[in-house]
């Protein structure tokens, strides 16, 4: 019946690999932190300047000076260090972090990626996205494959972007895709979730897609 | 050189006017200098362009000086967190320049490093580099950013001598150093103030010459934005959750 | 992951081949990674580009790699205590780019954070601007110069965690931390290696992400170029210098 | 009997203000920190990346991880701060030091300095002097008048710039002249050594200058 928001998050999980460095945007990437397999090494940035951080403290233990990208209170762990908002984009922009799990509005099939703003509505701005995107070795997108039965996978982002040809991979509800952005090899379609069927995807996705011959 | 002042008021006397440009440390809620920003307040400069990485929220932090109508234009990364924020840019009377974040604060780098312009790959392809020069190197497209300088920058430090060299706690760093660097006078507020020689030199972030003037704030209240907790478990045979 | 190494041959492994381009931390022979030079020397690799702000002395530091012509070409601001170099210089078997001390520091500093290009005011109208873009921004004349980067850094640290975290001591710190992010793989020795948590975050300057492997020189002898002192005057009233 | 080299020095003190951060050269630039005013706040800042250094140590004291951008031993004070290479020289670029006291081979009288090259000799690079040279607020020359009867003030450099418009004075054994680097009001000889005449530095000056009203 699909994945929930969990087994999405799950499913993301497995594109870590020991040593790596990740950094994890709001929403059901943040989960993706509950799936990090026992005896991996896997620090998480945040973009405010901290590498190496652990779960929300207890009540009492919370700190006004230590906080993730997203406001949240979170902890200090034996790997923890800190630096200013420049280096940590140094590090961002320098390709230094492995992977950045992140969500969007829509993705195009060569890669582009819009998730900062809506012409029309107030905008907030976008944050650390944009250098994230630019910046890190691998960008997964993770997000509802439609929405309010809009298409969000496109052959051209409707929407601003946030990068052009910036994301290697989108794990829907329904599926993951790959994306070869710098080949230009377009998408493919490489996993289904269970009870979903190639035609539902077919139905629910505007670009075009290869599809893994495994399926 | 006495660096040390009074109070928030006399570290910013004779440093404020109408329509400059002043740089705010502080991510979110977390090492704002929020003593220097009341003091801002309480003085009535007007047409303020202020360059932070967020607006506070109402009624707290740069947020104040938006109730005020201090503000004119903010060059920031995200400004969700903030009503009255939403309100007077629908209504025309405040401007925003959006820059992707690592480009913020490496545009104040920049700028207190002499360095006029870089390049980025933030943001290419993307309204951001509309207008903006676009160039390719080594294949890939990057956007040319320019450097950023302040009249004036605000910084909130953990730790200073009074020297004016300053050290920051946790994640309370964030824009701040670069700020102290990128102002054409920096005021840092310190919650704890030391002799020279007290602070260890190869643990000072922000070295004395940055800094021309500093206010101890040894009460300043420290706001939490987002308050999340995770539940104790409880003791190993208790059965209870506390 | 595991990232110390038992010795410097071995933290090498696999890493060197004919012909790359290293980057090797230190000021003169302060913070040299002296025991990862002479593992270099040891490998026998062959034409290498090194890019360090000096290239030691005669026999010592990069002077070793020198003396066992295993540099082909020194990206460097100054060489002027080596007679080795001369000689090879003069020799045409040496070749050599001089970069302004600051141009090279900020040329590593920006290859580590992703910035291809920037502008600076240094060498402005001067023999290093030629060949390069110079551009005006606000009536002052800059050169465009290029990020950095290696395909390995060698640093020296005071101390690091097993995590790779690295703090830095006294001037020994002066190229070493930009070279740890400008390398695609950076190899650290340390004086002393402590275990995760024991160094307070807030006093780590390079991220344990930006080292690769680290190896522990716990008895590393430290050289001084220029012993200078001054004379101890004598304890009041003994009339003796000591 | 024109200054000695601790009387050029003394000289170039006096360019000192309460307050100042100040970069001195190799040479007779150093022993300017031996004519600090009592009770003046000076910090010395060393390219390789200090502020705030003291006199060389004791024998005994001295150690490897301390020196100054001369390799030289020194020592630490109350006010010292250590930073990278690329934060010192951040500092220098971006105009962040008052006064930078160098020597010289060249001078012109448009500001255009040469300090580093001689074509022909073997090179042994600049060092930092480009970038404090092309950095510092204010930039000041200590230097003989001449070499060899080769005068060193000239209409233009005849050696390779360090930098190019960009010294404000020159204090020479026999007298000090001001440049009006920016403004193109050109060089100006504002003081005489005790004993040196204003036909002596006619004979042994290319360059054109004015002379101030008080000589």
């Amino acid at each position: 019946m699909a994945w929930t928001r969990e087994q999405m998050a799950e499913r993301a999980a497995k594109e870590l690999r020991d040593g790596f460095y990740v950094n994890l945007g709001i929403g059901i990437p943040t989960l993706v932190s509950n799936y990090i397999p026992r005896g991996m090494s896997v620090q998480l940035q945040s973009e405010n300047g901290m590498l190496g951080f652990g779960p929300f403290p207890y009540e009492g233990e919370e700190d006004p000076d230590l906080i993730n990208a997203g406001k949240q209170t979170v902890t200090e762990i034996s790997t923890t260090s800190y630096f200013s908002s420049a280096d940590s984009f140094a590090m961002i922009r320098g390709g230094h972090i492995d992977l950045s799990i992140l969500g969007a509005m829509q993705v195009a099939e060569n890669g582009d990626l819009a998730n900062w703003m809506i012409p029309g509505k107030m905008v907030k701005g976008m944050g650390g996205a944009m250098d994230l995107v630019a910046g890190v070795k691998k960008v997964v997108v993770v997000m509802e494959h439609s929405a309010k039965n809009e298409p969000k996978l496109l052959k051209n982002c409707t929407l601003p972007l946030t990068g052009a040809g910036v994301v290697d991979m989108v794990i829907t509800d329904l599926g993951v895709f790959t994306i070869d952005k710098k080949g230009g090899g377009g998408m493919t379609l490489i996993e289904l979730a269970p009870g979903a069927t190639l035609d539902e995807i077919r139905a629910k996705t505007q670009a075009s897609y290869h599809i893994a011959n495994v399926l | 050189m006495q660096k040390v002042y009074p109070d928030p008021r006399a570290a910013l006397a004779g440093l404020l006017r109408d329509g400059m440009m002043i740089m705010a440390g502080g991510f979110g809620l977390c090492g704002i200098p929020e003593q220097l920003i009341l003091a801002i307040r309480d003085s009535g400069v007007k047409n303020l362009t202020v360059v932070s990485n967020n607006c506070g929220i109402d009624g707290v932090g740069l947020g104040i000086l938006l109730d005020s109508r201090q503000i004119k234009k903010m060059i920031s990364s995200y400004v969700g967190e903030n009503k009255t924020f939403a309100q007077q840019y629908l209504a025309g009377e405040l401007e925003i320049e959006f820059n992707p974040q690592g480009t913020l604060a490496e545009r104040i780098r920049a700028g207190g490093a002499g360095i006029p312009a870089f390049f980025t790959r933030t943001g290419a392809g993307t309204q951001i580099a509309e207008g903006k020069e676009q160039r390719e190197f080594d294949g890939n497209r990057y956007v040319m950013e320019r450097g950023l300088i302040a009249d004036l920058s605000i910084v909130h430090a953990w730790m200073a001598d009074t020297e004016g060299n300053l050290v920051y706690r946790k994640t309370a760093r964030n824009f701040n150093p670069m700020m102290a660097t990128a102002g054409k006078v920096t005021v840092a507020e310190v919650e704890h103030l030391m002799q020279p020689g007290q602070i260890n030199p190869d643990h000072i972030i922000t070295p004395g010459l940055y800094v021309q003037r500093l206010v101890h704030v040894p009460n300043a209240v420290k706001h939490i934005e987002q308050r999340t907790l995770r539940k104790r478990t409880a003791p190993a045979g208790t059965g209870e959750e506390v």
